[in-house]
């Protein structure tokens, strides 16, 4: 039965005879049906129809092999579990055949029977024991758990931590925080060196008259407090004019006027 | 029904209270009473069984209530507490609250608007609330001034947390200068108030009215 | 306890019954009896109190079972057919996962390699990986022997699914026993093992690793 259930799966594609096969050879081609050598002999020794202990295991390996050889003639690959098995069940079968000779260390056919019997009795044990298992009242089919579980709630508190540290540090930052908030500097304008030597050479210009330093710059000394640092500039600036013979420098008393002029071109 | 024995009338009671408890039970939601019916044998009276269940399990640890029109088992409420738990977490100060909990504690008592100005930003009420839950400040009573603000000040838990004696143990100026706390280049007119100590209300402080909530009229 | 009045003790006893309703309502998962006895007044013994209300609870819609030490409520077994939802997803298992699953519950603590021999056929890795999945089945340890490959053995969960209050209440165990089929090894005649259900390692198992994966070294 269970061959023919497998017989409408994916498995059809193997036979290479597109006939129809005969039911007895459905079952026997269908290797692919089966979990394993053991599971096939399972089935086997079952179609025996009596209990497992009083099967002939002497026939079992018989149609075993007869089964495999079945398998092969239609050049259906065989997995080698499967011929391991039909390697043991021959040596099985030569066992029970032949007498046993006393020294002979081997186990004997009988043993290796009884084994073998062992080995399905348990496989079907499990099966059995599995379907019992699947039969009793199951969580979630028969016997249901809380539907609604009320799990238990947690609620979270927190302790807050801070040092005396953290606090005296988080009072300072702050305090500091303000103070240098409201302090803006305050923004000046300077006169680089550069800045003063080209307008002083712009303004001074092709004059060979004495003009006070103060009234050339009179338009920029209106700022008071800019005052300082363009008289600064421009007085250092002249300085260096006057190193490279460029303008003439006068200064008739203490704290006077300061007079410049375009030194004459001719006389460098 | 009426043909029914005594026995058999009862065989049947328990066997629709067995399904409704089952179905209860194993239910993810509230189930109303017509839903439960179609299990129940024919000519049962669903609100009954439903009363019946519920006055069985009235004193046990679980009872049946009812939600509207559906009934579910709930933990009885008196056991609730078995299904909470505290956890305590520690977690450290954020750089808000600890601002506002120094400020409080040299200015002390402090309004919510003298702490914004002295920090120079908005102080929001989750921060104070914070700290009042915390259990380090206490709102003192209401400045004498337009809007009765409350006045905020630290309490003995919060000496008892920071290792202060006093109030007074706060570092002032010098200290919290010599410490390096705060720097050397101060401007010569910052003062560091000496934190008032008095448990008592200040001559311009109001005492809070008995069932005050601290709130600010003419904030939040 | 001795020095109580039967009211009182009657009335311990109650309150004592009605926390463990709410604690074991409450929850969908098995609760210990060591977790549910830190609920109770002092001296109380919960073994009784739990035998208690499973013997209350025994002809009701929902009945206190245990699952090995731990205790639920459950629907009664014979309301299922009432109970049955369309909705549940019933994904059968594979004849590989329920024998293997089979054989791990009447051989255990077993390895991968001795499931193999009894059903004579390698077993996928997914198979187990399958179980495990479903939390029927976890990794015990490692056997004490070549390759130490690691041994299975099943879990609380399992116990709760089939309905079972310890490994010994497996269907057809002693049958099994008798007739020598849980032998691992042949011949039959010899040492019968029983399904090992303590959660504490065999002689012949070592613990897993820290951070041990269960990988065969000599496998996959």
């Amino acid at each position: 039965m269970r061959g023919t259930e497998f017989m409408t799966t994916a498995q059809t594609d193997w036979f290479d005879t597109p006939a129809e096969p005969a039911a007895e050879d459905v079952m026997y081609v269908d290797v692919g049906g089966y979990e394993g050598p053991l599971d096939l002999l399972l089935d086997l020794a079952r179609r025996q129809k009596v209990d497992l202990a009083a099967i002939s295991v002497l026939a079992l390996a018989e149609q075993y092999l007869a089964f495999i050889e079945t398998v092969r003639e239609k050049r259906i690959e065989v997995a080698a579990d499967y011929l391991v098995m039909a390697a043991w069940l021959a040596y099985l079968k030569s066992r029970l055949m032949v007498p046993q000779a006393p020294s002979d260390d081997e186990p004997s056919g009988e043993m290796l029977a009884a084994m073998l019997q062992f080995r399905l009795k348990r496989l079907e044990a499990m099966r059995r024991a599995a379907s019992q298992l699947m039969n009793r009242p199951r969580l979630g089919f028969q016997v249901y758990a809380r539907g609604m579980p009320e799990p238990i709630e947690i609620r979270r508190t927190s302790l807050w931590e801070a040092s005396l540290y953290d606090l005296l540090k988080a009072y300072a930052g702050q305090r500091e925080r303000g103070i240098t908030t409201e302090y803006s500097p305050i923004q000046r304008t300077v006169w680089s060196l550069q800045e003063a030597r080209d307008i002083l050479q712009r303004l001074i210009g092709d004059s060979f008259e004495w003009v006070s330093m103060d009234s050339y710059l009179a338009d920029y000394l209106v700022t008071p407090a800019e005052r300082a640092t363009i008289r600064a500039s421009s007085f250092a600036s002249s300085l260096e004019l006057v190193r490279l013979g460029q303008i003439d420098l006068r200064q008739t008393e203490t704290f006077g006027p300061l007079f410049m002029r375009r030194r004459k071109a001719d006389r460098p | 029904m009426s043909g029914l024995s005594d026995d058999d009338r009862s065989e049947v009671l328990e066997r629709n209270l067995r399904v409704l408890e089952a179905l209860l039970f194993a239910s993810s939601e509230p189930l109303d009473a017509n839903s439960l019916l179609t299990y129940l044998g024919e000519g049962a009276n669903i609100g009954e069984l439903l009363l019946t269940l519920q006055s069985r399990y009235a004193t046990r640890g679980v009872n049946l209530v009812q939600r509207a029109d559906k009934w579910a088992f709930r933990t009885a409420e008196d056991l609730g507490f078995l299904l909470r738990r505290d956890e305590q977490e520690n977690r450290p100060l954020s750089r808000a609250a600890l601002e506002t909990l120094s400020i409080i504690a040299y200015h002390q008592p402090a309004t919510r608007a003298e702490i914004e100005e002295v920090r120079g930003v908005a102080t929001g009420k989750g921060t104070l609330d914070l700290l009042m839950e915390a259990g380090w400040i206490r709102m003192r009573g209401r400045r004498r001034t337009p809007g009765r603000p409350v006045t905020y000040g630290t309490t003995d838990a919060f000496l008892d947390h920071f290792g202060l004696e006093t109030l007074g143990d706060l570092p002032g100026l010098d200290e919290l200068k010599g410490s390096g706390l705060l720097s050397g280049r101060l401007p010569p007119n910052l003062q560091i108030p000496l934190p008032f100590d008095d448990a008592a209300l200040r001559d311009d402080e109001d005492p809070l009215d008995p069932d005050d909530l601290g709130t600010d009229e003419d904030q939040d």
